[in-house]
């Protein structure tokens, strides 16, 4: 298992709330990844198990504010897959991986590079303990 | 065309990181299955064409900042070159790659691994070879209020051919006449032109099923089981206002009434706003109209009480100021009480700025806007016809990435009161602005389909129909000869939830291919 | 269609054997339109198990047509042969068809089959037939008494209905003699709920025996 | 008088005419006879026959078979429940003949409550037939002497007919829904053979009113007799419970007022059961009452008293 943490973003509100926080001059450790997909809708169990059993630490999924998804609720569905996807992890004891869901609006650079960067922290930590 | 991907990266170092090592770069990049060459232009912004011509024809993949983006210089750069969509990738390098990482030894790292990813998905995309689809040229409206009346005459104009429907009874404007909210003179003058346009039918008291999105439109069913076809559809229901909460007092449509009836108001009359919700800045508009009207007409006296005072519609500041030297009583409120003992009605508050408290004995009427939505014979038509519902209220999501006027059926949009709280202008304004949404859809080239969209892989699909609950813009069909799900071009928005939720792994999306997308993870 | 979900990870995590080779197979039919088996569960399923706190010699994936049917799982012979537990996400028709065929190795159901049923939207599945093998619906407006009221009656509601729910579950669950009970008015058969129906043949269902159909007309 | 159709004392008194009160009497959870000692020292001459509930709410109880022997041999006449949760055509016709060799003569037909409701919630239900199936059954091993099957109640081909003869009985619902079918299924139950009924407890006189009224109209009170049922109402919180949370039990809104403006909620539930007693005994229609005081079985006599019921008249 390497030690990255894979991005998987939007190209509507949160690729604009990634590059906000860049602007911002917040910056990230080089372990972090994005990836862009137009509509976090399209991200599904597949593609965050094969990411994480390929080796990734973590799968964050970056999508735009609850109610402001492009495609309606594309956002709110990925959300699901998410929350089944940290189920699977737990029931089949997949120690030290993990999978995230954030919205962010592009207004909120500050908070989102604080989000992330608390994933990669709380990853550090169970790696120690 | 060759098969080898071309990175191209603008060094100009308008960020504040020092030159790309491009001897470097192009060394490591050499082992890349896909990317074949690198090149990188000193302030790509600045005529690459002649730099760029020897790698023209060739699928190409550039980075640089977001002014290139914002400038439009790709869509030039790629129409010099001759690349199609699905030809060249483009990236926001400097600020998602250099800007990214606090280490500078890790940039190198990231761009290779970009340039990888990217790379991959551009190696295996394809350009786009479609032929835009011609559209219907006949329009079907929802609503013959006045929204409805002005878009079909505006769209008549343009020798689209119109059916209106009206579900209500008389078949034109019901709603306007019954309440004689908006001038009766312009109303009919409305209709009657309407009535006498070659290019607008009128389908009184019509019964209507769900909207099916087609590639050369929609299909809209009617009572008697016809199945008619349509280009596009504009949504222009009925907007009714709930009454005000507190007994006695009107609501804004209850007010209105009496001022265009001529009716008297006299006494003391206090507007009180933000009682349950924010205001929103049109309807304090409103109210300023109003008691200009009244205080025009009579010696009233006149108190409007605010909990927000927001000021955002131009022109509003112009009318706060006028509405202010005619004498009407603005007041700031906190910690309202309206109190009713034996019919002696006290209004106590405090202002929060002055911290004052003031009191208004017996009101002769208290004025409170009632929420404002969408009449329950038009939220009914909305679900019937398979339009989604914000709030419960209105058909028009609230999403900064929207276009205002726009259903979740591509191609069925919302106007007037389907979008909420409005005033007379601007229902003519957003009637003008859906006529030139729609006239855009329906240009004589017509639209060309996304580059991102649903295909579907007939072998692998199990017709379970997923996608077709899915989708968020009724963009995927069922193809009942081939019994496969078969995706409205015209409609798909390329979002992916269709792909992402089918249990067979059928539906990928054009150019960005589930294979692709992994291997694409895997290079970063 | 047959209705199935996957059991929780943990549960197939206890029954496979460890430093294995697995081969997860699902089916493309009846369970990947109920989203439980079909070729993206595999990938999601396979994943898991490559991920999990247990420890495989290999764990590998893929989805045949049908493993309700000789004909298609005969064709994954030397996926099988390569590897020690078979982990069927097919209905148990399809599970005991792949231990039937491979006796040698170890068949193992990734799913719960639950129910012949019906999909009501997305996300939701309900029970409509029982397989009883002596269908009434001509006489019940085309409402299975015996699936879809919870005590199997067939002279009408008892006393827990109340409102058009049941009692067994008023809040979700639809009282299926209220529902029959308001199609034979509205098409004005009412009269078709007064005879008294008799007991049931159950010798038809699964309480005869393990039920086999043999068609002469079809037969080689 | 027509001719009896069975040997039971209840049988007798309603066609002797008599006004009957049944009670019930639920069996206990454990071999402890003590506590059937006192119900059946509460109900002894208070009642006419006693019900003996099945396993009610499907809960795990002595058996009302078993039940019924016990109280038979104190002097008390029972009515059996039978329900079709739990045994198949085969149990139930072999313990309807063993129930009958000991002496029991009444039989309340019922569906049996869902065993979801119990203590034993992941059992396999039986439900081989249903209550209208069950009445239908009964009657045809007594007037037709035969099994289910058409098999005749006999030991061998030679040998002489002894079937079992059961007054047959079966519940009644005014108050579930579809409100207005609930005559239809008493006439179907007619159909099937039944000769008593005993309905839920009633709470809203009305509708129970106009429930009577449609079954005097379809005559049916001819054919069947109907007993309707009482519970005495014991608190506000037992009131306000089986509104909210008991399926086919109509409670209106004024009698919840009634029993949240009163002092003693016991008294008032006795006087309203009194009450009552004193309405379904000038109703058309009605030919007694069924006490069902559910752990309060003390509570009957003092309410069949006071409703100068007492004391029990005697079959002839």
């Amino acid at each position: 298992m390497s030690d990255s943490i894979l991005i998987v973003h939007c190209a509507e509100g949160a690729k604009k709330a990634l590059a906000r926080m860049t602007e911002e001059g917040y910056k990230l450790p080089p372990r972090f990844k994005t990836f862009e997909l137009p509509c976090t809708g399209s991200v599904n169990e597949v593609l965050l198990m094969e990411n994480l059993s390929n080796g990734a630490k973590g799968v964050v999924v970056l999508g735009c504010r609850k109610e402001n998804c492009k495609h309606l609720d594309g956002n709110l569905k990925a959300e699901r897959k998410v929350a089944r996807v940290k189920r699977l992890l737990s029931e089949a004891g997949a120690e030290g991986r993990f999978v995230e869901m954030v919205y962010a609006a592009p207004d909120e650079g500050k908070r989102l590079h604080e989000t992330l960067l608390g994933f990669a922290r709380a990853g550090e930590a169970e790696g120690k303990s | 065309m060759s098969d080898s991907i071309v990175a191209v990266l603008c060094d100009q170092q308008c960020s504040s990181k020092g030159p790309l090592q491009a001897a470097n770069l192009t060394k490591r990049l050499a082992k890349s299955s896909t990317v074949g060459k690198l090149i990188v232009l000193d302030k790509a912004c600045q005529d690459p064409e002649k730099k760029l011509k020897k790698v023209a024809g060739q699928k190409i993949l550039f980075g640089g900042c977001p002014y290139l983006e914002e400038s439009g210089f790709y869509s030039l750069a790629a129409e010099k070159l001759g690349l199609r969509p699905g030809e060249m990738l483009v990236t926001d390098v400097k600020s998602s790659i250099l800007d990214l990482y606090d280490s500078s030894t890790a940039i190198e790292d990231n761009l290779i691994g970009r340039l990888e990813s990217l790379g991959r998905l551009l190696a295996d995309s394809a350009g786009l070879k479609d032929r835009p689809v011609k559209l219907k040229r006949n329009v079907l409206i929802f609503g013959s209020g006045y929204s409805g009346l002005k878009a079909a005459l505006e769209l008549s104009g343009e020798k689209l051919s119109v059916d209106l429907v009206e579900t209500e009874d008389p078949p034109l404007a019901p709603g306007c006449l019954a309440e004689g909210l908006v001038c009766p003179g312009l109303i009919k003058e409305l209709t009657s032109e309407v009535r006498t346009s070659e290019h607008v039918a009128v389908f009184p008291q019509a019964q209507m099923g769900p909207i099916q999105s087609v590639e050369k439109g929609f299909t809209v069913s009617f009572g008697g089981g016809e199945l008619r076809e349509y280009g596009a559809v504009i949504f222009a229901p009925e907007r009714s206002e709930a009454p005000a909460d507190q007994i006695g007092a009107w609501n804004l449509t209850q007010l209105y009434k009496r001022l265009h009836e001529r009716r008297p108001i006299k006494g003391r009359i206090v507007f009180l706003l933000d009682r349950r919700s924010e205001t929103p800045p049109e309807v304090i508009q409103d109210i300023l109209i109003a008691a200009k009207v009244i205080k025009e007409r009579s010696h009233a006296e006149l108190w409007i009480l605010l909990k927000q005072m927001r000021v955002a519609l131009p022109g509003l500041q112009e009318l706060y100021d006028t509405a202010r030297e005619m004498g009407v009583i603005f007041v700031k409120y906190e910690n309202l009480r309206l109190q009713n003992e034996f019919g002696d009605f006290q209004i106590t508050g405090e202002d929060p700025q002055t911290g004052a408290s003031f009191r208004i004995s017996n009101p002769d009427r208290v004025i409170i806007p009632g929420t404002s939505g969408l009449s329950a014979s038009a939220l009914n038509a909305a679900e019937t016809l398979g339009l989604r519902l914000l709030n419960g209220q209105y058909t028009q999501p609230y999403s900064l990435w929207r276009l205002a006027n726009e259903s979740n059926h591509p191609g069925v949009l919302v106007c007037g009161s389907a979008r909420g709280n409005m005033d007379g202008g601007g229902v003519a304004a957003d009637a003008a602005s859906v006529v030139q949404a729609l006239k855009a859809r329906m240009i004589p080239e017509g639209i060309t389909p996304v580059e991102h969209i649903a295909s579907v892989d007939a072998d692998k699909c199990v017709y379970c129909l997923t996608c077709v609950r899915v989708c968020p813009y009724h963009a995927m069909g069922k193809n009942i000869e081939e019994r496969v799900a078969q995706p409205v071009t015209t409609a798909c928005q390329g979002c992916g939830i269709c792909a992402a939720e089918c249990p067979a792994e059928a539906i990928d999306m054009r150019n960005l291919s589930r294979e692709t997308v992994l291997a694409a993870m895997q290079a970063l | 269609m047959i209705v199935a979900e996957q059991k929780p990870i943990n549960m197939i995590l206890d029954m496979l054997p460890e430093n294995k080779r697995v081969l997860v197979v699902g089916c493309d039919t009846c369970v990947t339109v109920c989203l439980a088996g079909g070729e993206k569960e595999v990938k999601v399923l396979t994943a898991a198990l490559r991920m999990a706190k247990k420890e495989f010699a290999e764990v590998r994936g893929l989805s045949i047509e049908r493993q309700c049917d000789g004909e298609f799982i005969g064709e994954i012979r030397e996926q099988v042969a390569r590897s020690d537990v078979v982990l069927s996400m097919a209905c148990g028709a399809g599970v005991q068809m792949m231990s039937d065929f491979y006796p040698d190795k170890a068949v193992l159901p990734a799913l719960n089959t639950l129910f012949m049923g019906s999909n009501e939207g997305a996300g939701y599945w309900l029970e409509r037939c029982l397989g009883c093998g002596d269908c009434v619906l001509d006489l019940t407006a085309g409402i299975c008494p015996r699936t879809r009221c919870s005590k199997g009656l067939m002279n009408g509601p008892c006393g827990g209905s109340e409102n058009g729910k049941c009692e067994v579950d008023p809040e979700n669950l639809d009282c299926g003699w209220n529902l029959i009970y308001q199609r034979l008015k509205s098409l004005n058969r009412l009269d078709t709920m007064m005879p008294i129906r008799p007991p049931q043949d159950w010798s038809k269902s699964h309480d005869g025996g393990p039920r086999r159909l043999i068609r002469e007309d079809v037969k080689l | 008088m027509s001719e009896l159709k069975s040997e039971s004392k209840l049988e007798k008194l309603l066609a002797q005419g008599e006004f009957v009160v049944t009670g019930e009497l639920g069996p206990p959870k454990s071999v402890d006879m003590s506590v059937l000692d006192d119900k059946i020292g509460a109900l002894n001459g208070a009642v006419d026959a006693v019900n003996i509930t099945d396993n009610q709410t499907a809960i795990v109880r002595i058996s009302s078979i078993g039940t019924a022997f016990y109280i038979m041999a104190r002097g008390l006449e029972p009515v059996v429940q039978m329900t079709c949760r739990d045994r198949n055509r085969l149990a139930i016709q072999a313990d309807l003949l063993g129930a009958y060799l000991n002496g029991a003569r009444n039989l309340l037909c019922l569906t049996g409550d869902h065993q979801s409701f119990g203590n034993h919630p992941q059992a396999k239900q039986v439900y081989d037939i249903d209550s209208m199936q069950l009445i239908y059954m009964v009657k045809q091993m007594r007037d037709e002497k035969i099994f289910q099957c058409g098999e005749e109640i006999r030991n061998g081909k030679k040998a002489e007919i002894h079937e079992p003869r059961f007054f047959i009985g079966a519940a009644a619902n005014p108050f579930a829904d579809p409100l207005e079918w609930r005559v239809s299924r008493l006439e179907k139950k007619a159909a099937a053979g039944v000769d008593f009924v005993q309905t839920q407890c009633v709470y809203d006189m009305d509708c129970f009113r106009h429930w009577m009224e449609e079954v005097v109209a379809r005559d049916l009170h001819k054919r069947v007799k109907i007993l309707a049922g009482i519970t005495p109402i014991r608190s506000l919180g037992m009131l306000r419970y089986m509104k909210s949370s008991v399926a086919g039990i109509s409670i209106p809104d004024s009698l919840i007022e009634r029993f949240e403006n009163t002092a003693d909620v016991k008294e008032e539930g006795k006087a309203f059961a009194l009450e009552q007693i004193d309405q379904f005994r000038r109703m058309e229609g009605v030919a007694g009452v069924h006490i069902m005081a559910i752990e309060a079985e003390k509570t009957v006599r003092g309410i069949v008293q006071d409703a100068g019921l007492l004391p029990r008249p005697e079959a002839a």
